[in-house]
């Protein structure tokens, strides 16, 4: 349905790409300063850390499932990723396996899954929606089998207080999605990368035809995202603890609407590393401040839901209007 | 078939002459064949091109033409037979390999990526890349140099989405002339094109062929072929028939070879005495077009002829109630009524051939017969059930009258060629019927032989008392077929005449309005 | 000081469970009461254990005069509760938590629920059958969630004190009571001979008790469940169930508050109070202590 | 992208259709053949009562979601419309509202919410990805600010019953299942309105010039999903004589993964009634076989996930052969 609008302007992308992230950063600006008066809390160092660090982790979903949703696909599994990922590591550390080689063989995991995905889409002709719905059922089943249900306690001091920790008065867990974010700019929008990934979400054919291998874009795509969740799987591990299949029920959800609220469309072919971003630390914002102004966490759902809406609304309005 | 497979065999009997000498062809097919399930779209077929010639080949809807050019550019893989390029068989299995090789297609169908820049497109797959960045700048401006030396006027950092068909088929074939550097295929290239812009391609078709290049051109319009090519290469339902020099052949063979008998005359066009009007606009304007008044009687073709991107079709749409009119009226059998939605318009008797068969003509993935009879199934219901007996029944005669070319109703529409999807739009309003047909370029991707029955359908539809708006950039069909012709230029209507009242130039001068 | 403007959030497990409404609701009365302004914060799901964390930093961020919690995992929650009790004194409830920065401590020892549970199953497969051996099964509501972890592990050592009875079944579901009325209807009819069913939460409680009355073997199977509400009272009443292990939630909310507003002031305060977890039969249900753990005043 | 296989076929659709019906058949068939030889309770009139009232919920929302995917949209609010509706209709019932009142209310509070999203997608042009799972964050939110987090209990005892009780031998709930398909069969099949649901997710544009109002077409697609969540929602409380906001929770994946087993495309355009039907008891027939065999839990995650991509992956195949 909604039948894409048919953009008639001959302005450049960039410029309006630009723009749009300019009205979201406007947004988080504006709910920041709402925030600041309504609360002397808000605006502190101390909550400011805080923010960042609890939207760090779906920001970086945001950004691997922005590689996904850009090829039209979508990444159901990536929670399901994140819990498994904590058990990996968690069981890794605890058989005294070193914190780089545990992190190195949790990224090659969710490497793996995600390769699998791209598997089950291009040999296999299943939609993307199916392939990763299946893994969020089984991962989990996987998950919970090697742990039996209970939780993997974490003893390695150096790896849980890594994500307590500051560098230059920012974050750990921040720096991350700078780490992150910096080659995933330049891979989505300076690198022939990025450019074929549009290609293939807007026309696979057409890259196919170009001689872009339509495959392998797909299997960077899905690898990423996956991998990506395996990445915040360790971070969760790290301020957590503990290893337990559970955790990150529902991200892929936030994560998917983060990346919409920054201006990914599902069906392909548009979005930004910068806007799901965004995308993130506004819905992350809104849930800091409802903490902070002792709104009912019911009523946290409703008011995040109507905002999605208003949100997404607003995108399309502006999108059309061009 | 004889002359053909003579020559075939005076290559076939020489492989071992590898040395690329100017006699040797540069692309030789042997008993190439490509099947689909059961479907055989093309039968052993052995062919050679010359190097630096301009080789057309035509043939009716579905004879196979578009598969053998998917076949030369590794678009799909061919399932018997040997292809020869330059005395060494390859495989072309994939565009890379079709690409690496020089070889390089503009297909029927626009094969672009819409939400990338012109100039994003002209190089996909094969960027420019400074330090594992992409240097978009260069690219932009090295776009904007190749679409300026070819004359096309076009903005290398538009988005394609943002471009009509004929200018996106422009970028298609810029980018094709950039790869195919020694032989490119055009596949009814010209369909989609305004007549300015087909004279810039056939500049630039001849100047490729200047350079060296082979051209393979595949047209439905006999004049372009008479006019361009050297050679001429007839297919008929997947086979081979023939091949002549442009030279030594005229229309009526081709047409004869093409669809097996012969064809005294195309269009069609007997004296039927007007009725009464059918529908007036009054300084109907809209999105895209201002202040147009024409007026349709029953028994009358009203053409409407224009540059592609004139507002016919924007007028159109809003005729049919599918856009919103921002000033003006419309009136039907003298009274003014309010075309609030297609809904409306249909039920009043009007009925939209619309000029996109992929985009609004057709629901590619449903059956034929579904796709005929989606506007009548308010009519064919017993209970709160459809009739299926009815409608088999309406599906069998649309495929019967119009010649689609299908094994069965329930086949999808998107296994069928171009120019039969075109019948099945057209199909689907015949079955509803209406006082007013408005026909969108009608013809586009269709055969002579088909055409020639279309037109014979008009006539018929016209004795029925019906009103025909007839709208197309081709100008032979509008001037040979119009009662009243009208022409567009930026959304204004800047001229009308009556049947034959003007000559060719003068209707092209109003259009492009020189 | 003047208490109007002290503040003391309490941050539960789950926010949309009906026990730690009770909870919510004795720590808002304990706010009325003292002149304590107490938000009422809290998780989603039992399992989401970084979104307790991400309360639990807000929270502090506040600069409240104390904060009390219900810890949802024991081990993760420990290094953030010391942390926040670097700023503001943490008072725990209902669970544990790997910290030693506890001010003070209520809880129901859930082990010992668990332990309660299995005597109870016992007893009423007893009362039913007149021997205390059969087949039994348990349902998990959710895997991962620690104090039913804890639960199941007091019922499985206690259960072994019976020779005559076996565990022939240990289920988890995914916190849907349909679940856990599909698995216990499939149980019964994989186990024909199945005699008592623990199904250790309110949820699971409600499902099991469904499925007995749906296929009518409420007489032949004993059931226990954890937690109250009004359909589970009723099934007490009506025999479907045999027994309810309840807690004092409404107490350690409002305890809760009081203790943490004492401590906020610097007085000493009791580091440990068990608040206890009772088995409430048919047999008992009228009791006054009963009729007051059964229908806590949530409103 | 998994770039749609054009069929080439030559036989009829509907016997296409029919075929693959019957190889569901099979496969369900099969699994029970399997499951009656594996364990003796399986073949119990007493279980396969059972079975019939556990997966007769999810069938009927995998009828309600074929309705919608076959517009080409997705419908994931239909697990939040199951939990709100047994809150809805226990309220009612608590308030002393006759029980064919109640039910009608509720299914028309259902209705509305279908007619939300169906508004969202037409006027506001949003993704029905994003509207339908807004309502899911904000529809739980309401629902337990109703019920302010705890269970309503019904006491209405002719209303409980009726979940219990059977009609000629067969359980209630799956006669619930037969008066939903029956019509949604002729609908979807025989009628005109399934033609132009068809055609709406074919090619909307087409369809519209067609005469097809596709705004109302996309209005009768939610609408109707939502109304038979919200009729599940009170086969729900009548079965569990509660009504719960948190119920239902994951249906809505259940529902869609019963509806691409059962042969639809998420593409748009491709789908049946019986498809998602034996789809929705292929699962539950899982879900009762691994109880009955005392799998444990975790491992049935595991085995639905790995069925899932082994039943969609052969369809595909199929469909491509032909
Ligand atoms: N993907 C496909 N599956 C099955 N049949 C196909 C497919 N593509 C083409 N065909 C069949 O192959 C035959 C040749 O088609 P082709 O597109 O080559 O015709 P064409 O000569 O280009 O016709 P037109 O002038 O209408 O474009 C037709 O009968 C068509 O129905
Ligand atoms: N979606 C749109 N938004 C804005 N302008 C449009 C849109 N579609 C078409 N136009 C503009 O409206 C004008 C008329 O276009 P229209 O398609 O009606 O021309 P036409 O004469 O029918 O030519 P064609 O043969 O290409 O259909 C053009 O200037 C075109 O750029
Ligand atoms: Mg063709
Ligand atoms: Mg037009």
């Amino acid at each position: 349905m909604t039948t894409e609008v048919t953009p008639t302007s001959v302005a450049p992308k960039r410029n309006f790409n630009f723009l749009f992230a300019l009205t979201l950063v406007g947004l988080l600006l504006l709910l920041c300063i709402v925030l600041s008066i309504a609360t002397p809390s808000f605006a502190t160092g101390n909550n400011i850390s805080n923010l960042l660090r609890q939207g760090s982790m779906i920001a970086i979903l945001a950004i691997g499932q922005t590689f996904v949703i850009i090829t039209a696909g979508i990444d159901l599994s990536v929670g399901a990723v994140v819990g498994f990922s904590t058990v990996v590591i968690a069981g890794l550390l605890q058989a005294g396996v070193p914190i780089p080689i545990a992190i190195v063989i949790t990224l090659a995991v969710g490497l793996a899954i995600g390769c699998f995905h791209a598997f089950g889409i291009v040999k296999m002709g299943l939609p993307p929606f199916i392939i990763t719905l299946a893994t969020l059922t089984s991962l989990r089943g996987i998950g919970l089998l090697i742990t039996n249900g209970s939780t993997i306690n974490i003893t390695n001091e150096a790896f849980t207080l890594f994500s307590r920790e500051s560098f230059l008065g920012i974050p750990n867990l921040f720096w991350m999605v700078v780490i992150v974010a910096i080659p995933a700019f330049i891979f989505l929008h300076l690198s022939k990368w990025g450019r074929y990934l549009y290609a293939v979400g807007s026309n696979p054919e057409a890259a196919r035809l170009s001689g872009v291998s339509v495959p392998k874009m797909i299997f960077i795509a899905y690898g990423l995202s996956s991998m990506f969740a395996a990445f915040v799987g360790i971070m969760l591990a790290a301020r957590l603890g503990v290893g337990n299949a559970t955790q990150g029920d529902g991200w892929e959800l936030q994560a998917i609407a983060s990346t919409v609220i920054g201006g990914t469309s599902l069906f392909g072919a548009i979005g930004s590393v910068h806007g799901p971003l965004i995308g993130a630390f506004i819905l992350a914002t809104i849930a800091n401040g409802a903490n902070l102004l002792n709104v009912n966490s019911f009523w946290q759902r409703i008011i995040t839901g109507v905002l999605i809406i208003v949100i997404v609304f607003f995108d399309q309005l502006r999108r059309r209007s061009r | 078939m004889t002359e053909l497979s003579s020559g075939a065999a005076a290559h076939g009997g020489s492989p071992g002459a590898s040395s690329a000498t100017d006699a040797q062809p540069i692309l030789e097919l042997r008993e190439l064949e490509k099947r689909y399930g059961f479907i055989q779209a093309l039968k052993p077929a052995s062919l050679a091109f010359r190097r630096g010639e301009i080789h057309a080949i035509v043939g009716e809807n579905g004879a196979g033409k578009s598969t053998l050019i998917k076949l030369l550019t590794g678009v799909i893989r061919r399932t018997g037979g040997k292809i020869v390029w330059n005395g060494r068989e390859v495989e072309l299995a994939t565009p890379n390999e079709a690409i690496a090789h020089g070889i390089n297609a503009v297909h029927q169908e626009v094969v672009l990526c819409r939400h990338l820049t012109v100039a994003a497109n002209i190089f996909l797959g094969d960027e420019t890349v400074k330090f594992g960045l992409l240097q978009t700048r260069d690219m932009n401006r090295a776009a904007q140099k190749i679409l300026d030396d070819i004359g096309f006027n076009l903005p290398a950092d538009a988005l394609l989405g943002s471009l009509t068909i004929g200018q996106q088929q422009l970028v298609a074939t810029a980018r094709a002339s950039l790869r195919g550097t020694r032989f490119i295929i055009f596949d009814e290239p010209t369909a989609y094109l305004t007549r300015s812009e087909a004279a810039q391609l056939f500049a630039l078709i001849r100047r490729l062929k200047e350079e060296g290049v082979t051209i393979v051109y595949i047209s439905h319009r006999m004049e372009e072929v008479f006019e361009l090519a050297d050679r001429v290469t007839v297919l008929r339902d997947g086979t081979l028939v023939g091949t002549r020099n442009i030279a030594e052949t005229n229309d009526a063979e081709l047409v004869a070879m093409m669809i097996n008998r012969s064809l005294e005359q195309i269009y069609h066009k007997e004296t039927i005495p007007f009725g009464k009007v059918l529908l007036e606009t009054r300084n109907l304007s809209g999105k895209g077009f201002n202040d147009v008044s024409i007026t349709v009687r029953a028994g009358e073709i009203v053409g409407l002829y224009g540059l592609i991107g004139a507002g016919r079709s924007e007028f159109a749409l809003s005729v049919f109630g599918r856009n919103p009119r921002t000033s003006g009226e419309i009136a039907w059998h003298g009274k003014v009524v309010d075309m609030r939605n297609e809904r409306t318009a249909i039920d009043l008797g009007i009925a939209l051939a619309p000029e996109s068969r992929r985009d609004q003509g057709l629901n590619l993935n449903l059956p034929i017969g579904l796709n005929i009879n989606l506007p009548v199934y308010d009519q064919i219901n017993s209970g709160i059930v459809v009739n299926a007996g009815e409608e088999k029944r309406r599906a069998d005669q649309q495929i019967k009258d119009l010649g689609i070319k299908t094994p069965s109703r329930n086949s999808l529409a998107s296994s069928m060629s171009g120019g039969n999807q075109q019948k099945i739009v057209i199909g689907k309003w015949l079955n509803h019927g209406a006082e007013l047909f408005i026909f969108d370029e009608p013809t586009v991707g269709v055969d002579v032989g088909t055409k020639a029955e279309i037109y014979r359908l008009f006539a018929q539809l016209l004795k029925n008392g019906a009103g025909i708006i007839l709208i197309s950039s081709y100008l032979p069909e509008v001037y040979e077929l119009a009662d009243t012709l009208h022409v567009f230029r930026d959304g204004h209507l800047v001229g009308s005449q009556a049947y034959r009242e003007k000559s060719h130039e003068d209707i092209l001068a109003e259009a492009i309005g020189v | 000081s003047s208490a109007q403007d002290v503040t003391i959030p309490i941050i539960v497990k789950d926010t949309t469970s009906f026990y730690w409404q009770i909870v919510l609701a004795g720590a808002r009365a304990a706010g009325k009461d003292l002149g304590v302004n107490v938000p009422e914060l809290g998780a989603q799901a039992e399992t989401d254990i970084n979104g307790q964390i991400s309360i639990l930093e807000n929270a502090v961020a506040g600069k409240p005069a104390a904060v009390v919690i219900a810890p949802t995992e024991k081990s993760a929650l420990g290094a953030p509760i010391t942390e926040a009790a670097n700023s503001v004194p943490i008072i725990g409830i209902d669970s544990s938590a790997d910290s030693t920065a506890f001010t003070s401590f209520l809880t129901t020892d859930n082990v010992q629920g668990g332990r309660i549970a299995a005597d109870g199953l016992v007893a009423a497969i007893k009362a039913a059958t007149g021997k205390e051996e059969g087949e039994v099964a348990l349902i998990t509501s959710v895997p991962n969630a620690g104090s039913l972890e804890e639960r199941k592990q007091g019922f499985v050592e206690q259960l072994a004190k019976y020779p005559g009875i076996t565990l022939v079944a240990d289920k988890y579901a995914d916190g849907q009571a349909a679940t856990g009325l599909n698995i216990t209807t499939d149980l019964l009819t994989a186990n024909p001979n199945l005699v008592g069913i623990f199904a250790s939460n309110l949820i699971m409680a409600q499902g099991a008790g469904q499925a007995l009355a749906e296929n009518g073997v409420a007489d032949k199977v004993s059931l226990i469940g954890f937690d109250s509400d009004e359909k589970l009272v009723g099934f007490l009443k009506d025999g479907t169930i045999d027994g309810l292990v309840v807690q004092d939630p409404y107490r350690m909310g409002y305890d809760g508050i009081k203790t943490a507003l004492a401590a906020s002031e610097g007085e000493t305060v009791e580091a440990f109070v068990d608040t206890g977890a009772n088995l409430i039969t048919t047999a008992n249900m009228d009791d006054a202590r009963s009729q007051e753990l059964l229908n806590p005043k949530v409103n």
